[in-house]
């Protein structure tokens, strides 16, 4: 090959790493692009009031997203009540007070947690989890959204860890020090100066976990009993977005409001958890600002 | 070459033990099935996503109107009878139940076993999802809303499941998910209308001259133009190794 | 200073026993899934096809679909993964553009996969007529996979050195060829462990294959991309919650579960090996 | 002779194999400022971290010998290290305040020690008079630390220090960051302090150990070479290897 | 006079709004030294850089002016920059050998220009010959570059760049990363090779550049100060900037 060829296909190659960089923004643009033109079209057959403040997902006549959003909020803030203190307490043992081996240990087996699959978390749910809960509250069924805030809380919490840590691990060890010659024991210097200088590191790590928790379908939908009334509790059975879409998008004809309607509640969950996740992300850059 | 055959949960168990055991005469064609609900056999049919619909319900004119503006000609096939069971725990003391009775608690009218028996425990309503043909049948069939407090379950497995768990519950299924000592625990109720008698779903007799209040046909759709493609396993369907698979299975074949 | 010291022994057991609870969790799952699976687990169990209305016999087909569906996925999500973070971090210029496109990047990581889902519907299965398909799905999943192989990709890219790409260009050697010889191979365990991470996860995926393709049984394994496939996953779900029977197939869904789990820490393991391997050597 | 308040005898200090401090035998008399001057990495700032026991942070750092404050053995078993720490205040090189506001980095050593709620703002007003910052913060109190001078940081971090009382105050290059003016309102701040503290400081400015200092040990290679007058080590050392060092030769 | 090599006329770069290079006008002689020295951030690495179009790279970059290498554009559009690149060599400040053998960083280049592969292990040697590393990797020129000390590393970058034959040769810095020993012997390397090519070199080290080259020129805030034979420089320096420079006053 003379240099010219060479300096030919060098040529190509720019064009063609250039397309398929145009072409994934392309695509992934069409994920924007298809869910709200999609929503669009349901929205010009049922009035957004209706949408947003009616108490009923009864679809054919009652399109109301309010037990849904409920279900979704109520699951996923359970989740976040049970692993933000969980996951922030264990990333501030493992970058504070766990021993280089222990931490060789514990690393691998969190990423392992993160790595199990959702049905299988699901599933647990189902044959674990529920009939401990109806043991537990003395109730007849334990499909309901403690079930599937617990298990999403197990699957957000590696998240929220490794972020964490990260997050503790870049305070630096000056602020440690000022605290400690300053005669404070390791505890204050932790929950009074570390975690407090970690903060937005640790918010970040909340967003990310929340989000994940707000998304994830298969775990919901197999522990949660589905219920799309208007939830009172934790102990009721409640059906979130995700399982909606899971359970019904197979089942409407293609372009009718039904199915419109499942675009307009995922195009409203993807906002949410566009939302938070620029919070997380937000937050995280602070983070690095912060400390640079 | 591949069959597919969504929709009615109802009718996917059946599907599967007819397909396992047309590959013992015909290795050529793959079957493959899914469940979903009716909705999704005759919503797939439409969108081209599958060759045979299973519906526990008629097709909708509705859904037969979205069919002739995509001038697709369709036809249907009989090929089983079910009959929807309602069973409770074998606590409640009650074994035949009326309509009314039934529209009332599923409806929400009715929120304590008090209400109709001497249990004093609240009602817990196991249902399907809203688009599955089973809720719609007996929707429409008692003309009814369902309470909102109705827990919508994926499968007529998880409602007989939540039922032997739950001693409250009342729930309604396939007869064909009550046998095989699915229902050890439970009770299966005769149902009656008025003052005519209580007959149970499990009574073949009975459903063969159409006296069960709760039963129906199950369909096939297809479109005419696919009906080369699965005549072989259709003809599979009706011949006496089909039939008998269909009995075991707790449906009632058509003759 | 006795409160003191009471307290200090608080916050001590707070911390020990949340790491301890998150290591329950993991503990217990695996027990709970591994004492039960062990024993339907065997040989014929992962040869054979499902039989009786699929309350005996193997899963052949689901593993076979899933081994499939993967590969689909990641033949279609590593090339323009890998190609499109080369295009960002070797060519495009650090505009206030190309910093959005990372920043939406790495946000589409974090869309949720069921609306993965209705894209892949909506796109391969609707527009292309695809229809419910291996492919579809494969695609799909693919989809989702590639937000996490640009951002570990470019992570990768990232750590190269630029005195590396200097050092070839101030030879006369072209662009394209200091990627090819230079840039690539040194990356390489990176981009690796990048990559199977996320297949890892893509082949634990449910909620996307639901409408583009997974079926619920299938009387044959086919290897044809525009059929209906079984797999793990969903195989997993159906059992514990669709079948007619579930009393009577609970031990083959825990084998189910067990094998699902077993192949995504297999996977997870030679990442993190790779890893490992790769940063003990620099 | 004035009375020693902070002591080492046959110190010896190792990070894991390597010994950094070897039979250090010191004393700092009371009410003085002493100045630890040597090159770089001759063991100047482990000395002092050994006082406070920062190096009980430190997993592979092994100690051995006396450290005593007055009468009191500085490494007991029984005594309580976060007493030691409040009994003898430090200030590090880089001006470390805490990512919180003006006030609250005073208030937060005061209230660690549970000092009583209302006395603490007018601590707090004292020791920034009396580390010459009140004037220049009065006004913005819940001003983020951060936001400070590095000059003003280094002394909110003496305040911080000196709000507690301690009995020493260890100074590690505490000037080394900043720029001639807040050295030198440092300096001053350092002969003011002496008179109710005891003060050790290493430095690598010599000009700022002769204008500050009473005593100056000059150590070398982990070992106090000589301890004497700041007179006699920068005018007629007795050590050939002090009178290299303080000439400017090497380091 | 010798013929001039490489030269630029009214050169300005600037990197996005800042002018890093103010009308440059300079002519390297060729098979002769030339040294750029100036203070750090002046613009010596810009300037070489600019000869062999390594600003390409840099998207934000501008280039104003002629660059010639004998009677050749080298920003004509025409032309090609891989030829040019190849034609003026460049090694840098570290050395950055490629991650493979050592035979393969020699190789590598030349299979990447279609040298005949049987001639290849010949060159090969002449170039490691030439850069006096043959007698000291001779025996294992399978192992990885990357495990040879840090002076071996910058003449093996010599050797590879030297092996291409090209017309000159740009050097940034070469010794900076390097001990006294291994500067001594890319010194002598670099004499050696000015038999054959034009070198332009750019030190911070004044001894060296008086050391080795013909010629040396000032630059001071992106603008070319003084340019004149090595002893005028240093010697008897024209301007006054050059002078307080060479005379060690500031940079
Ligand atoms: N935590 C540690 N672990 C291991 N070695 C250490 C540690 N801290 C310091 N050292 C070593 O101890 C020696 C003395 O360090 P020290 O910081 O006391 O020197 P110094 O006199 O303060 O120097 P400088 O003037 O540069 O601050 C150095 O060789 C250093 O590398
Ligand atoms: N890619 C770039 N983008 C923007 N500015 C740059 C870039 N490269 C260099 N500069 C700026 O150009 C100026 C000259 O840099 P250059 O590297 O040429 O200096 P130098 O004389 O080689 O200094 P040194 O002796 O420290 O290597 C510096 O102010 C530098 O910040
Ligand atoms: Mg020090
Ligand atoms: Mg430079």
């Amino acid at each position: 090959m003379n240099t010219q060829r060479r300096e030919q296909l060098d040529g190509l190659f720019k064009i063609i790493f250039k397309g398929t960089g145009i072409l994934t923004i392309v695509l992934l643009a069409g994920i924007f692009f298809m869910l709200f033109a999609n929503s669009l079209l349901f929205f010009l057959e049922v009035s957004p009031i209706d949408f947003f403040t009616g108490s009923q997902w009864d679809p054919e006549t009652n399109y109301s997203i309010l037990p849904l959003l409920l279900s979704t909020s109520l699951v996923a803030l359970g989740s976040m009540l049970i692993a933000v203190p969980l996951g922030v307490l264990t990333a501030a043992f493992l970058s504070e007070f766990a021993p280089k081996k222990m931490q060789l240990i514990l690393k691998p087996m969190i990423e392992m947690l993160a790595a199990i699959p959702s049905v299988a978390i699901g599933f647990l749910g189902i044959v674990l989890v529920g009939p401990a809960l109806a043991n537990a509250f003395g109730i007849q069924n334990g499909l309901n959204a403690l079930n599937g805030s617990i298990l999403l809380a197990i699957m957000a919490l590696p998240t929220i860890v490794t972020v964490s840590e990260d997050a503790i691990n870049a305070v630096p060890k000056s602020h440690r020090e000022a605290s400690y010659a300053l005669g404070a024991n390791k505890w204050e210097t932790l929950f009074k100066v570390t975690l407090p200088a970690a903060m937005p590191g640790l918010i970040a790590a909340v967003m990310l976990g929340l989000g994940r928790a707000l998304g994830e379908t298969m775990t919901v939908l197999m522990a949660t009993g589905n219920a799309a009334a208007i939830p009172k509790g934790f102990l009721d059975s409640v059906r979130t977005i995700t399982a909606t879409i899971a359970i019904e998008m197979g089942e409407v004809p293609y372009q009718t409001t039904h199915y419109f309607a499942l675009f307009a509640i995922a195009a409203l969950l993807f906002l949410i958890t566009f939302i938070v996740n620029l919070l997380g992300e937000y937050f995280a850059n602070r983070l690095r600002k912060f400390h640079a | 070459d591949t069959i597919k055959i969504k929709g009615s949960d109802t009718e996917v168990n059946l599907a599967v033990l007819l397909a396992e055991h047309f590959r013992a005469i015909n290795t050529k064609v793959l079957v493959s099935v899914s469940g979903g609900g009716s909705g999704l056999g005759i919503a797939s049919l439409l969108n081209g996503n599958t060759d045979i619909a299973n519906s526990s319900r008629r097709i909708k004119p509705a859904e037969f109107c979205l069919f002739q503006k995509k001038n697709i000609d369709i036809d249907s096939f009989i090929f089983a009878q079910d009959a929807i069971a309602f069973v409770v725990s074998n606590e409640i003391a009650i074994d035949s139940i009326s309509t009314e009775n039934i529209a009332k608690i599923l409806s929400g009218e009715y929120q304590n076993w008090s209400s109709i028996t001497p249990n004093q425990l609240p009602i817990s309503i196991y249902g399907r999802q809203s688009n599955s043909g089973t809720y719609d049948y007996v929707k429409k069939k008692l003309g009814i809303h369902f309470s909102a407090y109705a827990k919508q379950m994926n499968g007529n497995a998880q409602i007989i499941e939540a039922i032997k768990a739950d001693k409250s519950g009342i729930g309604y299924v396939s007869a064909g998910y009550v046998l095989k000592g699915n229902a050890t625990n439970l009770k299966v109720l005769k149902i009656y209308k008025g003052n005519s008698q209580a007959v149970s779903p499990l009574n073949a007799k009975a459903i063969a001259s159409g006296e069960y209040y709760f039963q129906r046909p199950l369909y096939q759709y297809y479109k005419k133009e696919d009906y080369i493609k699965i005549k072989d396993f259709l003809d599979f369907e009706k011949s006496k190794v089909g039939a008998h698979i269909i009995q075991l299975s707790g449906y009632y074949p058509v003759n | 200073m006795i409160m003191k010291k009471w307290l200090n022994s608080i916050y001590w057991i707070l911390l020990c026993g949340s790491t301890f609870i998150v290591c329950l969790f993991l503990g217990v799952i695996l027990w709970d899934i591994f004492a039960k699976g062990f024993s339907s687990l065997n040989l014929p169990f992962l040869i054979q096809f499902p039989s009786n209305g699929m309350t005996q016999g193997g899963i052949l087909p689901a593993i076979v679909g899933t081994v499939i569906l993967t590969f689909i996925t990641t033949l279609f999500s590593v090339p323009i993964g890998v190609a499109c973070a080369i295009y960002l971090n070797e060519y495009a210029k650090p505009t206030t553009m190309t910093n959005i496109i990372r920043a939406s990047i790495r946000n589409l990581a974090g869309i949720p996969s069921i609306i993965y889902g209705l894209f892949g519907l909506a796109l391969f299965v609707q527009t292309m007529h695809l229809g419910t398909s291996i492919l579809s799905a494969g695609l799909t999943l693919g989809l989702l996979s590639l937000p996490y192989i640009i951002t570990t990709t470019e992570e990768a890219l990232k750590r190269i050195p630029n005195s590396l790409r200097e050092a070839t260009l101030a030879l006369g050697v072209t662009q394209a060829e200091t990627i090819k010889d230079v840039v690539l191979p040194k990356a390489l365990p990176g981009i690796l462990t990048g990559v199977i991470l996320t297949l890892s996860r893509a082949a634990g995926e449910t909620a996307p294959i639901l409408f583009t393709g997974v079926a619920f049984y299938i009387n044959g394994v086919s290897t044809s991309p525009n059929q209906e496939f079984m797999a793990l996953p969903y195989h997993l779900y159906m059992l514990s919650t669709q079948h007619n029977a579930i009393e009577q197939v609970r031990p083959l869904a825990y084998a189910t579960a067990m094998v699902l789990i077993l192949l995504v820490f297999v996977l997870n393991s030679v990442a993190i090996y790779v890893r490992y391997k790769n940063r003990t050597q620099d | 002779m004035k009375k020693n308040k902070l002591s080492a005898e046959n110190l010896d200090l190792y990070f894991g194999e390597k010994q950094i401090l070897k039979n250090i035998n010191i004393a700092f008399p009371a009410n003085q400022v002493t100045s630890l001057i040597g090159p770089s990495g001759c063991g100047k700032s482990t000395l002092l971290r050994s006082f406070n026991r920062m190096h009980d942070l430190s997993p592979d750092a092994k100690i051995k010998g006396k450290l005593m404050l007055d009468e009191l053995d500085l490494y007991d078993k029984k005594i309580s290290v976060t007493d030691i720490r409040r009994r003898i205040g430090m200030v590090f090189q880089k001006p470390n305040p805490l990512p919180k506001s003006i006030y609250d980095n005073l208030a937060y050593s005061l209230k660690i020690h549970n000092y009583p709620k209302n006395e603490i703002p007018d601590l707090i007003e004292q020791a920034l008079r009396e580390s010459f910052l009140w004037d220049e913060v009065k006004d913005e109190l819940k001003k983020p630390a951060v936001k400070l001078s590095g000059g003003q940081q280094q002394r909110l971090c003496i305040a911080r220090t000196v709000v507690l009382r301690p009995e020493v105050i260890l100074m590690d290059e505490p000037c080394s960051a900043l720029d001639p003016i807040s050295t030198k309102k440092i300096e001053e701040l350092i002969l003011k302090l002496k008179e109710d503290f005891t003060i050790v400081i290493v430095t690598h400015n010599m000009q700022q150990a002769q204008r500050i200092s009473e005593k100056v040990a000059f150590m070398y290679l982990g070992e106090l070479v000589e301890y004497d007058t700041c007179d006699t080590i920068f005018n007629h050392p007795n050590n050939e290897l002090t009178q290299r060092y303080v000439g400017g030769h090497f380091g």
